[in-house]
């Protein structure tokens, strides 16, 4: 989706202002929300990129006034919900309902849930599960418009021209993920692009660059 | 639970602390999780992982001249032997800055970060301005951190737009020759490997 | 500004909600800010880029938060402070604290503003004012990137490549209108592009078109 | 002053209207403005200026084929002969609709629209989702209004980028005939000239 979490580019935001302290939660629900992700996710409810779906589908202005966990709380109610797990009925009583059908959805305790996190997600695939359609060093374009549901293709982008730096691998396709609807599998490249192509006369210095790993269904030839 | 509710005064908050509170007593009664396994794995994101595990990937590669040839060419691997690996960093890889070329790392469609090398996020990297800004201005946004990337140094901004999560090495500083491994890794920053900073 | 008021081909806002009744305003309020707007537009204060100018420098969120005619509002009460005729103070005390230097700036009455107003501002010059880089029927690409203070170059276009279908004629630019920095009369063309080469194979219908006013600065031969 | 806040129930709202009403009196005070000017101005677009008209004109060009040639050829012109001029309608045009192209209407910038011909733009113009969506998906926008352009008309939405503005003139219906240029007039509706409705 061409939503409002696609910022790259974007103007009128104001200043970053660093911070020297780094306290990663600024609120104690903060951390019971990260918990609560980290504890769901591990008895996969959702995959990262249905999760990064839902975030995206939070409306705009919402989407500006919410922090960054309580983004994460929105995604993770829906999904408690989705999956028939928590009814809209007993997150409004604060109160269980009904008995979820827990199978295959035991929690794990502290111990194997440090586990689970600690080998993380399988996202790639042998390097042959697909023939590659660019070979390093080749111009591409990346495409116009893609699936209203989720990619990982910046407007930013779109349209721009770039050269394959790296074929990186063969990974699932964040577009069918995010729907359950398929792996896709195929090849990742890191794209470079020179700033003057993205920027034009404003760009800051014509020899900066910004790369981007994109997915092959991203991407055109020249 | 461990967790405790008693230094959060804001009342913009209040309602969202207890939405979280409902909503984790919900799934503990449905059986769904343990406040057990939350609580640890909040004190692992907390205590064990941060930004000293890049720190102490950094300063052996300034040491070690094969590691950081070995580090630079197959990331994940290299990494995974000594024990980084895991959700959010699966797949990292680690950039080197050099005389010629300034890196500097983003995630312009949320806030994908190495986790097991750098732990979570800080505000600023999640910020909007942040996302915003950081690929069509990265020389004024440097300038926002008081880093002045020379004319004739090449700033490469990588958008983490896909599983990769990347790792920046700063240049070692001047006149460290006489430290060691760990007093290097001491002068390793956050904002170094996230390339805001110079070392 | 590349900013969150640039809202074409953005997705996440949900169908359009046709109303059938038209009120105008929905409130007393909204009448009374359009009336400031329009009695103050009329002894110029201001010039509609600078207007447009201050609603588009609105922080995003509230941008997207407030109604139409409190984006008026905020923007209005920034003109006043910036033209010396109402302090920050007075607008927090409600009372007016000093007398404005209103030379210049006589209040009309009620008949001679809809004088005014149904005169028009001149935003055109003779055609001849200056030369036409492009003629009817040329292909342009629209600029990358434009001057961050304010410009009519909406960001789905840029980059994109289209036909000039009419030279409408010389314009005052609106870039350095709204900084108060001159009019830079240049010609405005009517740009045609068809759907495909702006939304690719996600176009609705390939022979579909988006029909822009583009100045001249914001276009590139190809 | 002829406004009145007796039906300004929105709590919502009440600050604002607070902050208005001082404004004005702030305004008046320092003999900035005068409130009769305003009660003129409001009085004038909530009663003079309306959809009417272009209704006017639309039918005028449907009985008219010498003075719907000029509209057409030269719209400012041709409008200012009947009248129709002023602010945010200087350099007005008149785009029209055949059976082989439906025009459409959208200020994605801002919101842009033809006052002297339609009056103030009705609240779905200046939404967020019009302003997005009308030049990416225009007929999942028409369809949103219960409008199908069929598969084999091109449909064309014009962006009011600049300083022109543009009405559409919708096709007249069949089987009006019959009918006089007032009759025509009471047809055509506002979403018509704007390109969301068909007549």
């Amino acid at each position: 989706m061409d939503g409002i979490h696609d910022m790259g580019g974007m103007q009128g935001f104001g200043p970053v202002r660093p911070v020297e302290e780094d306290f990663k939660f600024s609120a104690d629900w903060e951390r019971r929300v990260f918990g609560l992700t980290q504890a769901l996710g591990g008895i996969t409810p959702f995959n990262v990129d249905e999760f990064r779906r839902q975030i995206e589908r939070i409306p705009p202005a919402e989407y500006l006034n919410t922090l960054y966990f309580e983004k994460w709380l929105i995604a993770l109610e829906w999904f408690l919900q989705d999956r028939g797990l928590v009814s809209a009925e007993e997150l409004a009583a604060s109160a269980k309902l009904f008995d979820a059908d827990t199978a295959g959805r035991e929690p794990v305790d502290g111990a194997a849930l440090l586990a689970i996190l600690g080998e993380g997600v399988e996202l790639e695939y042998p390097r042959d599960t697909a023939v590659p359609a660019f070979a390093e060093g080749a111009t591409v374009r990346v495409k116009l418009r893609h699936d209203v549901s989720h990619n990982r293709s910046p407007r930013y982008l779109r349209g721009r021209t770039g050269t394959i730096i790296a074929d990186i691998g063969v990974f699932q396709f964040p577009d069918t993920v995010a729907q359950n609807i398929g792996t896709n599998p195929q090849h990742l490249y890191t794209v470079c692009f020179a700033a003057a192509d993205l920027w034009g006369g404003e760009a800051e210095a014509a020899g900066d660059e910004v790369l981007a790993d994109l997915m092959e269904s991203y991407l055109e030839p020249v | 639970m461990s967790h405790d509710h008693s230094h959060d005064h804001d009342p913009l908050e209040k309602g969202t602390a207890l939405r979280v509170r409902a909503l984790e007593e919900l799934l503990v009664a449905k059986g769904l999780v343990t406040s057990e396994a939350l609580d640890t794995v909040i004190s692992h994101y907390e205590n064990n992982v941060g930004p000293r595990n890049g720190a102490s990937v950094v300063a052996k590669a300034w040491v070690d001249a094969d590691f950081k040839a070995r580090l630079l060419a197959d990331g994940p691997a290299t990494l995974e032997a000594l024990g980084f690996k895991g959700f959010q960093g699966e797949h990292m890889r680690v950039i080197e800055n050099t005389p010629d070329v300034h890196n500097m790392v983003v995630c312009t469609l949320c806030s994908c970060y190495p986790w097991p090398l750098l732990g979570l996020p800080p505000a600023w990297f999640k910020s909007m301005s942040y996302r915003a800004r950081a690929v069509s201005e990265p020389r004024a946004v440097l300038a926002d951190f008081g880093v002045a990337v020379p004319a004739d140094t090449s700033v490469r901004v990588w958008d983490s737009t896909a599983e990769v999560r990347y790792l920046v090495m700063p240049m070692r500083p001047a006149g460290t020759d006489v430290l060691n491994e760990a007093d290097l890794a001491a002068l390793v920053t956050r904002d170094g490997m996230i390339g805001t900073a110079l070392v």
